[in-house]
């Protein structure tokens, strides 16, 4: 059985195992000892609620009970950019017209700006080769999402997550090679590393500070904009489920989009819903709700944070979990969980 | 014998068979009849108008074949390029950038839409006849504009400047302006021009031009390779102003990315080494001590007329000697003033 | 009774009456018979769709049927922005930071931009006072989310309402005095008045297109920004329930805010639900469910469009409606209206 | 009398008396025992230096009184300001502001961060003592840094600035730094200069300076009334420099608005004023015909040495007579060649 829960200390063999995995284009996620570490230590400091809320970072791993095994793992940045400026283009729209010529020309350009200074961060998922088959990718990816249900306050009134740009089959980024490279003057994995190391002092200095028209760029580089790598593409499906949206934002080397929303229109905080733990008993699961539709469930312990995928239904303020679920959450019945159905429901009103 | 003197209502048609042979760009000569007329009335009243601030005066030489009384050029120059709005051009700025961190170093070129060039005076409409072009006429007619000026300094800025031609395809396209201003117009180069009629000073400009700078490294190869270049055309009308103490190099044209020249009064060989002389007396052939060409010209306004001369070097001298021709066609007597530059 | 309904050509006379209750500071609407006329044409259009959606202007009123009265107007624009360009400043954040000094400065940034254009607009809201009573405002702001919901493919992605700024006691624009009216050197409703007659040329001209930090700007200039002015604030807090944002652009001579939304995430979305008249029946009555609470509802025909308020509720996909109401809306019971509660309900799971 | 040499280690702790002087702003002097002798040493190595292309070097110039052998001012330049980075300043901007519809033709100033001066060399760190101040040794120490350049125009570039102090209040407060750096930087102007070290090359600036145009209309009517002021203690160098032939206007400090003045070499009086002269002998006292003061000047490099000398202009004669003390002072015989120019 696979459970999404709150990161602890004695995870930290387990993670830097899954970050081996991880491969390149992953800045927030490598298998270093020292900085996973000094990571985990904010984690737990994060959940045990002993350090400001915008300097948390709740990380969370979905561990398969039978081994006892780390098969992926995420996080949420209480907020970005409050110790080192946190870069994007905005892409935004001039307008350039006469009425003498009849001319209207509508351009895209971009901004460099640092716009989502302090929004809250959905970040570093990954979840195990291994593991990737069924409902898991979602599983991971919209737990983050009950937390932040049951902990709103938590959270700053925007929360974004940045999606790997697209890269070219050679693995070359084309929004790279038609812009930062005239500016940069290096390859774009090393301006890249550097940029996860903290080192952010060049883009001040390097970057280009004025409006750039986007047509001033290549005709791939200009595809590239808002564009996703190949890989990324279910991971930004998901999230745009939950209500995330891309909004102009892009990366400043290879223009992937930042995809945000406001916290308060979630779908997980518009539609997920509290629920009672119903007695472990034949008639409650006989009179429960059957349906096709899985839910996620969570407790809603701070500490010791905990989600399952069930294909139990909340019905009336009630559901009903098997023995098994309600290990796994670490609750019991009668105590209050918080469901949402994994997949978004159709309106049937429009 | 050549001289270059205002033009008159006369000229007309005379310009109108120059205007017929084609020529690129727009910095050139009116076109049409109805261009044509306006811009004889508009000079000739210049020329008589009296000036306290230079505005939107325009005053427009011909150079005229004394043997035949055929044209066979013109040279305008206006009085302020923005006097009717603002001139904009590309200014080419540097932008130094250094990290020290990363241990990099260098430069990134931008092109930054400015309007400094406004209330300068503009010179403009050089054109002689192939015949002549090689002849030191060639450069008195370019000079004598700014022989009038010496003359007349109130009615100029202390600052002149020159837009010349950008390099085009074989198609009158230019790649310059495929590359920027076809972006914000929708439309090809010549068809801007025409609709532009050659002006950079319209409101049109300053709604479509990019208002933030281009960064000169992202625009297309071919593009970059015409900046600041000079259509073949104006190759010697570029000779001729460069020896004048024109620079090039600070601006270039916002549409088709051509060398604009400039400079301060100053610098320019006709102001700081023009003479007043008195005129003497000579013998009809030059004499055989003429090691020197000296444009001479004299005024007022409507009576401008300069013409080449071939003579001593008038350095040391307090007169310049004129053949009695010369005196008339300039009309001065012995004792009064012209100014001498050597060409 | 009053009902909220699509303009009819006939209405032009009503309508200028109207406006010549409105005063200064709604450009907008002017008691001027031919821009009125020319307007109420593009309007009978739209509702006819005989123009493409883009240029379409849906202008209802609101009218006093004992009286024939009109008591209220009202508008949304297809899009704009697209024949003359539609301007705004945009609050950014620039962040200036030197690890060396330990200095970390969060600026906000003015920009001068077009990124609007192409939204639909919510416009042109005037009341008489002499129905400034009850929940009249709520009906005439919030009928529109209706037929947007009725309607949703006419629209563009994103919505916006402009608000009118922040003014001092004296009547003048901080936000004006400490920037345009440097560089327009002209008064504050001359500026307004030239762009209402649509003479926008001059902005491109004479508007500094740098971007401007807002520090710069003198102290009661910055407090402007997003400000409404103090007649507006009830019209600004009804559209904020219906789900739009400040999302920091305003206005670029007064700093009035601007409310947008994505029209998918406006309330009336995802919470209005179609429901069958029911018959006029006394069993009907007796059976419907009573609650405190008023509902928005419509019929579903575009060129008739007409909206009411009423104390009926729908259930399990039924409202019961009196023959008055069922008149108003020219409905008869067995068909179909849209309904969405007048009041946002709150979210008992959060 | 005085003469004009470069620094020796010897001088330190007669510059260390000079520090002791209070002077505002940052241009000035290097304050503690261990920033003199860093700066002593490097322009000891800088004289010494084998230069191809100007970069950090720094030549720190004293003027010393012969007769009690004490040091009455020092004069600093720097072959290259970007040698170590970028230097930033504020360039005046004049932006065009022209409706044709409504009529409205105005312009707007504003101040853009640049990096234009960067290679320029820089002159700084001038003082006087007061009882000097008065004399001709003031423009001679001034301007000995430009006879120095003139004798070795390989360490240097073709043009130069000197940055001078802004106008600040009775606490040391800058309401130039109030309106524009304080927002960016938070701190007090004395605490940014303490922690900048008067330095305008640093990443620090790029990363918390503003990146936009600063419209000048926007800003407090008191930081507008000081952008291009110079603190009184800096009128005399002002005063100086100005009539060598440098220009202000163009750029202003970033962060007090004091003005820099700059200049092409080829519109500086020292260089294009300047002579080659032969040493020939005099009596002691100065001839009757003394009309003129003139700087004289030898070298190379560390055998620099600058004196005054009144005599008859040398214009048009061949030969500077020099008394003998004078060569004695200068290092140099009858028949060697040295640099005048007239102070």
């Amino acid at each position: 059985m696979l459970v999404v829960r709150a990161i602890k200390a004695s995870d930290l063999d387990g993670l830097f195992n899954l970050a081996s995995q991880v491969g390149t284009g992953m800045t927030t996620l490598k298998p270093d000892m020292k900085m996973m570490g000094d990571r985990l230590a904010i984690a737990v400091a994060s959940f045990n609620e002993t350090i400001p809320p915008e300097e948390r970072d709740y990380m969370f791993v979905m561990e398969d009970t039978a081994t006892g095994r780390l098969a992926g793992v995420c996080a949420i940045k209480g907020a970005v950019g409050l110790t080192e400026p946190f870069y994007n283009y905005r892409i935004g729209t001039l307008v350039h017209s006469s009425r003498e010529l009849n001319v209207f020309t509508r351009m895209d350009t971009l901004y460099l700006s640092n716009d989502l200074t302090g929004c809250s961060e959905l970040c570093s998922l990954f979840l195990h080769p291994d593991y990737r088959q069924g409902n898991n990718g979602k599983l991971l990816s919209k737990s983050r999402f009950l937390f932040i249900a049951q902990f709103p306050h938590l959270f700053e009134q925007k929360i974004i997550a940045e999606m790997r740009g697209y890269q070219a089959q050679d693995g070359s980024s084309p929004f790279y090679e038609g812009l930062g490279r005239y500016f940069f003057k290096m390859d774009f994995h090393h301006v890249d590393d550097l940029t996860a190391l903290g080192k952010k002092s060049f883009i001040a200095e390097l970057m280009p500070r004025q409006p750039l028209y986007v047509d001033y760029l290549p005709q791939d580089a200009r595809e590239a904009i808002g564009k996703v790598h190949q890989a990324t593409v279910p991971a930004r499906r998901l999230l745009e489920q939950e209500g995330m949206h891309y909004e102009g934002y892009v990366d400043i080397f290879d223009a992937g989009p930042v995809l945000q929303a406001r916290v308060s229109e979630l779908r997980a905080m518009r539609d997920s819903e509290l629920a009672v733990v119903e007695r472990d008993t034949d008639t409650a699961h006989a009179c429960a709700l059957h349906t096709s539709e899985p839910y996620l469930v969570s407790n809603t312990v701070m500490q010791d944070f905990r989600m399952i995928l069930t294909d139990a239904s909340p019905s009336n303020g009630n559901i009903d979990l098997s023995k098994e679920e309600q290990a796994l959450l670490h609750c019991h019945s009668g105590e209050t969980v918080r469901t949402l159905s994994l997949n978004v429901r159709k309106n049937q009103n429009v | 014998m050549y001289v270059v003197r205002p033009v008159e209502t006369a000229d007309i048609a005379a310009l109108e068979s120059l205007a017929a042979v084609s020529m690129p760009g727009v910095h050139t000569l009116p076109k049409t009849r109805e261009k044509i007329e306006q811009a004889v009335e508009g000079s000739i009243a210049s020329f008589a108008a009296h000036v306290d601030i230079p505005s939107e005066e325009s005053y427009m030489f011909v150079m005229e074949s004394l043997a035949d009384k055929k044209i066979v050029g013109t040279a305008a120059i206006h009085a302020s390029a923005g006097s009717n709005g603002t001139y904009f051009s590309f200014r080419n700025d540097v932008i130094q950038q250094v990290s020290r961190d990363l241990n990099i170093s260098h430069s990134v070129h931008a092109l930054t839409l400015c309007s400094e060039l406004t209330a300068y005076s503009q010179l403009s409409g050089f054109y002689v006849d192939a015949a002549v072009a090689q002849r030191p006429e060639a450069a008195l007619l370019s000079r004598s504009r700014l022989l009038y000026a010496v003359q007349a300094p109130h009615r100029f800025g202390d600052r002149f400047f020159v837009p010349l031609a950008g390099l085009t395809d074989e198609n009158g396209g230019s790649p310059f302006w495929d590359a920027l201003g076809r972006k914000f117009f929708k439309m090809d180069f010549l068809d801007a021009e025409r609709v532009i009629g050659g002006a950079r000073n319209r409101t049109l400009i300053v709604e479509l031009m990019p208002h933030y700078p281009v960064y000169v490294p992202l625009l297309p190869g071919d593009a970059q390779a015409v900046m600041g270049q000079i259509h073949p055309s104006g190759e010697l009308a570029f000779n001729l102003l460069t020896s004048e103490g024109f620079e090039a190099d600070e601006y270039i044209d916002i549409f088709d990315g051509g060398p604009i020249l400039q400079a301060h009064k100053h610098t320019l060989r006709t102001f700081t080494a023009s003479m007043p002389r008195r005129v003497a007396a000579a013998s009809g052939t030059p004499a055989s001590d003429a090691v020197a060409t000296y444009a001479v010209s004299t005024g007022p306004d409507q009576r401008f007329r300069a013409v080449t001369i071939n003579c001593a070097p008038l350095e040391s001298s307090e007169t310049v000697c004129l053949p009695k021709q010369v005196q008339d066609v300039l009309g001065v007597s012995e004792g009064d003033t012209v100014t001498c530059v050597r060409i």
